[in-house]
């Protein structure tokens, strides 16, 4: 197999570990977790790392590690199901915008502005009046809000690769649509794609903590990462630890997706395979 | 004549990393360069003569290794040597003219810039002075309106026309060794003249040392000194030009002296060279393995019809700048009768490419009609065009920039089969059309990249070919091709327009080969059709001064040497 | 001539595109806020303070938000035909709200995008030459620092060392350029780095990218054969033939930072847009959010503008397709 | 002397004086404006415009006597200017936060320039505490007469800072006004209110010495700030965090079960969880100490009883609890974490509740329309008077409001809210106030969790600001007039 050159770098093969532990965890987090992610202890609050709670508690007492494993499952959901809705639908406009019929293509560009412009604070507003918070719908909004970035990254892409003659090519052959764009031009812009995607799913992670203040987003008491990130601010003078867990994961599982991410890019490039 | 030694090659080995293997693809290569004169390196196609000079350059590709043997420059090994020593050697003392000049120019700048920096990178001449230098060097390889090209992006401009700004910028700081990598491959024989007089030259005025890679063995004959042999890899002898070809020793060069097709008379199959029962090398003219008797040319209904066919384009420097318009295809007129092959020759940028790409509807025409078996393209909509273009092929000049870098062979030449026929019979298909055109089957799972120029042209001629299509237009199609090669993929054409009535539309500079294939030619200049007619006609009975004027520059080897032949 | 025209036809189309845009932009705002819970009188009036019910019927009447959304509405779209962007809810002129806004918007944007481009594009480049290296690996590590780092972390810990530990800079707020020059760009600082820093990690990502896809092109070959130093190669020609998913990527940023600041300005105290919108979205001014947002949309359309204008310029080969 | 910089929560929406749109607007206010009193810093009634004052036997008839005053613009402060002000309050059409309190003024009589004569329609010995406040400042009768319509226009007062400028979105810069009426007051050249939205920024620019002085310190930096080196806190017990109750339904139309709520969270719970451990418990009514209505006997009628909360619920019918959604916002992370303390701490007794966190202004209309099961209140009296209490407990004819428990109506605690409001003895208005009290705690329509520190926070070397004891925190924007900054 091809891909099995992948995975004899190490850096990507610890990078797949660390992607498969989070998806396990996300399966068994509250199993595993050693208290109960929602437990309030007065007496212990914004305590450091102790023999009882490793990673120390919050601002209402609670395990930092066990709400860090619960809260993994919400976090990979929006992260995953956003950036999937963003870049499918984001890319599918972007190769329509660019290599579509022109007038199609400048109204979907246009429309794409459109959505750009839209502040992601109204949308989230418009969302929790329309809405049950919650995952689900916490993702489809932070999808929407990443759909036009995709667009536009692919809109560009395709306009290159529209200059080149494989297209022509491709069209002296008389291939549909169809063809050029899922032969031609999406294998030639899918290094920038891979890309926007990694940058996506860190996005939508703290962007799902930037929305829950607008009471979009997991309902507290319910933990997720974001907005574990996004409370600790608030205590970061008193147990700077609190922020630290929660973003070195993030940083940890964007780590991974981006190594990942690049390795895939790499590998998709037929001239760095062997060099 | 002979001066002392420039570049010499030692032993030099070179391997390739493929998917954790090595595969060698050169052996033990030794070659000496001397002041002043040109060595010939002629070799089949895929042999390693471009991988040869890259190394010459330090430019191997990222999965090439140099497993032994040295490069010696001035008594500096350049394998070994560090990069700012090699970036003052390059362009300045040592300088390469590439295969594929389309790929070898920065598409986002304009030539003019691109060759101004070429210029200044090693000479302190100030932007004007090296704009002027500039100018002049395009005069010099015959370029029309060099100020026109200065302003043009490469894409802008015609396949011999980017070929001589390679040359241009190749020869631009009189360099004491020219690599000339199939330098005039998509340039019509007056040109080719010129560009080969203009290398003459550099040797005689500053000594420089030329080292020509060409198939083109009349080319050899004309200007070459000394001519280096190589096959698969391996070089098989190395002699003075005369030698070469009156007492070639190497069974392979003898084979390859046998193959050319101005040995053969027009219209017949060609030899080709290969191992026969004992392992020998050798020239054979195998029968076609078909039955069907050669096509009659007259009295065939016509398949192609161009009628006032004509296109401008707009060149624009910038978006701001003011436009300049360019008549490439003016008021064309055509007719090709069913089952047989127009020649379309002419100057380089005459306009040969655009009218290739207006029959096949890739560029809209200004005004004009072209008609296929009655039936009016230029009204089509966009899915009865779709269809029509099932029967259509278009072999690129530029064989490289229209293979998708991201597709394996395989996938390549089966894309007619896949857009027409749901991908029935692909894998059958391409492994016999790999055949065919002299690839070896596991040519069909890597990428166009791993190719050399000649493999990639023929990957190019499979894909055209998948599906027999009636009409197939050859533009520059065996431009990069050894006689070898070049003979097996016309025989095939031959054969197949035999069994299955294709129709050819083949353009191309080699007056040998227009006049081996073709039924009845045109001839084009500045976008006109100057003079059309039977082929014996116009070769032997031109009417036109142009066309006498490109007669007459055909290198003439055939003729000169009859005792070749013989071989 | 002919083509300065064409040119300026093309400029002019989008521009002319660009008022239907804001329109619609207009309409789906003025239509959303008024599906939107919270009621933009009770915040004025201060929602602790019990107001009467005829104070707050009053209100609304003075206000015209009690007729009906149509009315409301042709008469917004009236007045901003005309420019007039409106009357904020607490009596000032919207466009006054705007002005004092958008420029130090302006100001952080750039500044962060600068500091962005200048960290990123060299650190993706970096990562490009070493592909498959320690240093790639190292500036991968680092670009996903950047990116997965919350801006507030990031900032408080500036903040907290270079403001308050040591004293060099100022922790918050903006210093109008009349009162004190050196005041003003010392303030501009810490947001800037904030801000780009985060960027620089996406942009660095995208520029190794697709400095990679180019630098498997055979032009550059035939660049090095020319004796073309590697810096020159890198920086004249495989960046520019690599910059349009940059410049793209650079445009996006560009644009979020338009209403997408508001952490940033927070925490800095810079009383740009963001903190506008956000604010008169909490107190449901809607003038005023309507306002805020046609003028990050115009701006964002201007920058989106500007960047397919960057597009032709960088590759004649786009300049064709849609000539 | 100098310039004091001012770090300000929240840009004021409006400095119209008669709206209330915050602490923010009513700190600015009180820097320009003066009232004919206002509450001084001592928390009782300073008299300011007006030298003194009489209230009558029968507690209808108000007389002020006006000193010499100029306002900004220059002119004296004058009877007509106060009738103008107050006709504005009064105006049905206006937008007067008071105008419900201040309503019972029947007529401004104006002997002559130096007087001026209320007549209530209605005994009230409140009024006073109403007349002190932000929003019943004296403002030229001339500039009324001009600018009453226009929200825009510079705000002339006769107070001890004149209007400088507002750069909107940034800043609001007042001067000095020389010709205030106390000596050498103020000390100040200038104020800048700069505003931080955010806590921890403002917070930080305090530290780094951008301003000299922020209000609302968070809870969490109380102590390091108080700690200093370099700050200061000025702290008093303001606001009161509880839950206020939908009773129009069940389950919380019974008093046991809200009975049962007040047994059942453990203050300390809230306290140390949302308020980082600082503030003080309330086990009884949110009256502060010293305030008429003030029981050191009913302190405690609450105490942290499961057991008791258990068997209340029983009593209502409750045994295995209930489910129930809980309104506060995530706006403000005390209100959010209050809520999930209180999640908690119920889930105990068998209430499960459902949080519903929106935005701020989402949350005001919900309480607005009392579309909400019970909801987290954080809030304070206006006035020092225990007339503040009719604002929470009165029923009448307007049965949802911000601040109240909707549809809650109590005979019983109307009467005793409109006598004590027109008793004029001390002594038989404590009387009064002591049998509401009782009511009060029995049917529990609100239920007090605990006394919010509500603290400023300045630099070493400001002196003079003050942070007026109890419900006067928000109005401590009055000692401006006395600070001063060192250096
Ligand atoms: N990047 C590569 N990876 C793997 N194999 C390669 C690569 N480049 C060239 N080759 C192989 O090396 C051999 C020599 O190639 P080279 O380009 O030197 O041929 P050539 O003699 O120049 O042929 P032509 O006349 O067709 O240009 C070919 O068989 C080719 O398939
Ligand atoms: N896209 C373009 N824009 C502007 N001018 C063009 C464009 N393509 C080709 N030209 C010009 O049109 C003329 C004809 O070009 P064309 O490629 O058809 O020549 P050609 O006959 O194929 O030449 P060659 O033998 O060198 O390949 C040339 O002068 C060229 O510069
Ligand atoms: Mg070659
Ligand atoms: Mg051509």
């Amino acid at each position: 197999m091809r891909l099995s050159g992948l995975l004899r770098r190490p850096l990507v093969l610890a990078s797949l570990c660390v992607i498969f532990g989070i998806v396990v965890v996300a399966m068994i987090g509250p199993w595993i977790a050693p208290w109960d992610p929602l437990a309030l202890d007065q007496n212990n609050v914004n305590q450091g790392s102790s023999s009882a709670h490793l990673l120390g508690t919050d601002e209402f007492g609670r395990d930092i590690l066990s709400r860090l494993l619960v809260g993994i499952r919400p976090t990979v959901v929006v992260a995953l199901v956003s950036t999937t809705i963003a870049a499918l639908l984001g890319t599918a406009l972007g190769i329509v915008g660019g290599y579509g019929n022109r007038t199609v293509g400048f109204f979907i560009m246009r429309g794409v502005d459109i959505m750009l412009s839209f502040p992601a604070i109204l949308l989230a507003l418009l969302a929790v009046g329309f809405w049950q918070s919650g995952v689900l719908s916490l993702s489809i909004v932070i999808g929407i809000i990443f759909i036009p970035q995709f667009a536009r990254v692919a809109q560009s892409a395709t306009l290159q690769v529209l200059g080149q003659e494989f297209v022509e090519a491709e069209h002296a052959m008389g291939a549909r649509y169809t063809r050029v764009i899922f032969r031609a031009i999406l294998p030639n812009i899918l290094a920038p794609l891979v890309v926007q995607a990694t940058l996506t799913i860190a996005a939508a992670i703290l962007l799902e903590s930037g929305l829950s203040f607008l009471g979009l987003g997991i309902v507290p008491p319910e933990p997720s990462w974001g907005q574990m990130i996004g409370t600790a601010r608030g205590y970061m003078s008193q147990n700077p630890m609190y922020v630290v867990w929660p973003s070195l994961c993030l940083a940890m599982t964007v780590l991974a997706v981006n190594i990942l991410g690049d390795a895939l890019r790499d590998h998709l490039d037929p001239r760095l395979r062997n060099a | 004549m002979a001066g002392h030694d420039v570049l010499k090659i030692e032993d030099l080995s070179i391997s390739f990393r493929t998917e954790g293997t090595l595969r060698s693809a050169i052996r033990n290569a030794s070659l000496t360069l001397r002041s002043g004169e040109i060595l010939g390196l002629v070799g089949e196609s895929g042999s390693g003569k471009t991988i040869l000079s890259l190394a010459a350059m330090g430019l191997l590709p990222p999965n090439a290794m140099v497993t032994g043997g040295r490069v010696m420059f001035e008594g500096t090994d350049l394998l070994r040597a560090g990069a700012s020593a090699l970036r003052r050697l390059r362009g300045k003392r040592i300088s390469m003219i590439f295969q594929d000049p389309m790929a070898s120019l920065d598409p986002i700048f304009t030539c003019g810039d691109q060759i101004v920096e070429a210029i200044l990178l090693h000479e302190k001449l100030g932007r004007r002075g090296a704009t002027a230098r500039a100018l002049a060097l395009l005069e010099k390889v015959r370029m029309p309106d060099p100020p026109r090209i200065m302003g043009s992006y490469p894409h802008e401009l015609s396949g011999g026309q980017c070929q001589r700004v390679m040359i241009a910028m190749a020869v631009a700081c009189n360099p004491d060794v020219i690599i000339a990598d199939e330098p005039t491959t998509a340039l019509d024989v007056t040109v080719q003249k010129q560009v080969l007089t203009l290398l003459r030259e550099l040797n005689a005025e500053i000594g420089a040392a030329v080292l020509l890679i060409t198939h083109d063995l009349g080319v050899i004959h004309e200007v070459a000194d000394r001519v280096a042999v190589i096959y698969h890899g391996d070089m098989m002898e190395e002699a003075r030009t005369a030698q070469i070809f009156s007492a070639p020793k190497s069974a392979y060069t003898r084979a390859l002296i046998a193959s050319m097709p101005s040995m053969s008379p027009p219209r017949t199959r060609l030899p080709v060279i290969e191992r026969d029962a004992k392992g020998e090398i050798v020239s054979v003219v195998k029968p076609s393995a078909t039955v069907r008797a050669a096509p009659a040319v007259t009295g065939g209904a016509t398949l192609l019809e161009l009628r006032g066919l004509t296109k401008t384009y707009t060149l624009q420097a910038t978006p701001l700048s003011a436009g300049r318009e360019v008549r490439a295809v003016d008021d064309v007129s055509l007719a090709i009768p069913a089952r047989s092959t127009l020649g379309l020759v002419g100057e380089s940028g005459c306009g040969k490419s655009t009218l290739s790409r207006l029959v096949m509807r890739l560029i809209e025409p200004d005004s004009g009609d072209i008609l296929i078996e009655g039936q009016n393209l230029a009204g089509l909509d966009v899915a009865a065009m779709r269809q029509a273009r099932r029967d259509m092929a278009l072999v690129f000049q530029n064989p490289y920039g229209s293979l998708n870098p991201r597709e394996t062979v395989r996938d390549l030449i089966a894309a007619p089969v896949d857009i027409h026929r749901g991908g029935k019979d692909r894998d059958a298909i391409v492994a016999r059309l790999l055949d065919a055109v002299g690839l070896p089957k596991e040519a069909a799972g890597k990428y166009p990249h791993e190719f050399s120029g000649g493999q990639r042209q023929r990957i190019v001629i499979a894909r055209a070919l998948a599906l027999q299509p009636r009409l197939v237009i050859c533009d520059e199609a065996v431009s990069a091709l050894d006689v070898s090669v070049q003979a097996q993929v016309l025989n095939l054409l031959h054969d197949l327009q035999a069994e299955f009535d294709l129709t050819y539309l083949f353009i191309s500079h080699d007056m040998s080969v227009v006049r081996h294939v073709s039924d009845s030619i045109a001839v084009m200049q500045k976008g006109r059709i100057v003079e059309s007619g039977p082929a014996e006609e116009v070769f032997e009975r031109p009417r036109n001064p142009y066309t006498r004027t490109l007669l007459d520059a055909v290198p003439q080897v055939g003729t000169m040497q009859p005792a070749a032949a013989e071989a | 001539m002919q083509n300065i025209g064409a040119f300026g036809f093309a400029i002019g189309s989008r521009l002319v595109t660009a008022i239907v845009q804001l329109w619609v932009i207009a309409t789906l705002v003025f239509s959303l806020m008024y599906i939107m819970p919270g009621d933009p009188v009770l915040m004025l009036l201060g929602p602790d303070s019990n107001p009467t019910p005829e104070a707050i019927a009053a209100t609304r009447a003075q206000l015209g938000l009690d007729q009906p959304v149509l009315s409301q509405y042709v008469k917004w779209l009236g007045g901003a035909m005309q420019g007039n962007l409106g009357t904020s809810l607490d009596g000032y002129p919207v466009a006054q709200y705007i002005g004092n806004g958008v420029f130090k918007t302006l100001e952080l944007a750039f500044a962060a995008i600068l500091v962005a481009s200048l960290i990123g594009v060299p650190l993706g480049i970096a990562a490009a030459l070493n592909r498959g290296r320690f240093l790639d690996g190292l500036l991968t590590s680092v670009a996903t620092l950047g990116i997965s780092v919350p801006v507030y972390i990031l900032g408080s810990l500036l903040i907290l060392g270079l403001s308050l530990k040591l004293g060099w800079l100022p922790a918050s707020g903006y210093t109008n350029m009349s009162r004190s020059v050196a005041m003003h760009f010392e303030k501009l600082i810490l947001p800037a780095i904030t801000l780009g820093f985060g960027l620089a990690a996406s942009i660095a990502r995208m520029t190794r990218s697709s400095m990679l896809e180019i630098l498997g092109k055979d032009f550059v070959r035939s660049l090095r054969a020319r004796g073309m130093s590697e810096r020159r190669i890198v920086w004249r020609h495989v960046l520019r033939n690599a910059a349009i998913p940059i410049v793209t990527i650079i445009g996006l940023q560009l644009g979020n930072l338009m209403g997408g600041t508001v952490l940033v300005e927070a925490l800095f105290n810079w009383p740009g847009l963001s903190t506008l919108l956000v604010t008169a979205v909490s107190n449901r001014n809607y003038p005023l959010v309507q306002g805020a947002i046609l003028t990050i949309a115009a701006l964002f359309i201007l920058i989106n503008l500007c960047v397919d204008l960057f597009y032709t310029l960088l590759d004649p080969r786009i300049r064709r397709k849609r000539a | 002397e100098g310039s004091l910089w001012f770090g300000l929560s929240a840009e004021p929406s409006s400095l119209d004086t008669v709206v209330q749109p915050g602490t923010a607007a009513r700190t600015v206010k009180l820097a320009i404006h003066r009232g004919l009193v206002n509450y001084g810093i001592d928390g009782k009634i300073s008299p300011e415009l007006a030298e003194s004052y009489e209230i009558s036997e029968d507690a209808r008839t108000y007389t002020f006597h006006l000193r010499d005053a100029k306002f900004h613009d220059g002119s004296p402060v004058t009877a007509a200017d106060v009738k103008a002000t107050f006709e504005h309050i009064l105006d049905p059409n206006g937008k007067a936060a008071f105008r419900n309190e201040l309503s019972i003024i029947d007529a401004v009589e104006t002997p002559d320039d130096k007087t001026v004569v209320l007549k209530l329609s209605t005994p009230s010995v409140a009024l006073i505490g109403y007349l002190a406040l932000p929003e019943s400042v004296i403002v030229p009768a001339a500039w009324l007469a001009e600018n009453k319509d226009n929200p825009t226009a510079t705000p002339i007062g006769a107070g001890p800072f004149t209007f400088g400028e507002w750069t909107r979105g940034q800043e609001i810069v007042l001067e000095k006004f020389d010709d205030y009426y106390k000596e050498g007051k103020p000390a100040l050249d200038e104020i800048h209110f700069v505003f931080y939205g955010d806590e921890n920024t403002r917070v930080n620019a305090l530290k780094s010495g951008d301003v000299d002085i922020i209000d609302y310190v968070p809870a969490k930096d109380a102590e390091a700030l108080k700690a200093g080196p370099g700050t200061e806190l000025i702290s008093t017990y303001g606001p009161f965090m509880g839950l206020q109750f939908n009773t129009k339904f069940e389950p919380f139309s019974k008093p046991e079960v809200r009975q049962a709520i007040a047994y059942a969270v453990d203050r300390s719970a809230i306290i140390n969880t949302a308020f980082n451990g600082i503030g003080a418990p309330i086990w009884g009514l949110a009256i502060p100490e010293g305030y008429m209505g003030y029981s050191e006997a009913k302190k405690d009628y609450f105490s942290h009883d499961i057991e008791k909360a258990r068997e209340l619920m029983a009593k209502a019918g409750y045994p295995d609890g209930f489910e129930a959604r809980l309104l506060a916002s995530s706006q403000y992370s005390f209100h959010q974490n209050t809520a999930v303390a209180v999640q908690s701490e119920l889930a105990k007794i068998g209430i499960r509740l459902t949080l519903d966190l929106p935005d701020w202004a989402t949350r005001m209309s919900k309480a607005g329309n009392a579309d909400y099961d019970f909801a987290v209140l954080g809030s304070l009296g206006e006035i020092a008077d225990p007339d503040w209490l009719t604002n929470y407990y009165y029923g009448g004819d307007k049965l949802v409001r911000t601040n109240n428990s909707p549809y809650f109506d109590d005979p019983e605690i109307n009467g005793l809210l409109d006598k004590g409001r027109a008793t004029v003895d001390p002594v038989a208005r404590a009387e009064v106030y002591d049998q509401f009290v009782d009511r009060a705690l029995e049917l529990s329509p609100i239920v007090y969790f605990m006394w919010r520190q509500q603290d400023y926070a300045v630099r070493e070397g400001v002196t003079g600001f003050t942070n007026l004891p109890g419900f006067l925190t928000f109005q401590s924007g009055y000692s401006l007039e006395n600070t001063k900054v060192e250096d």
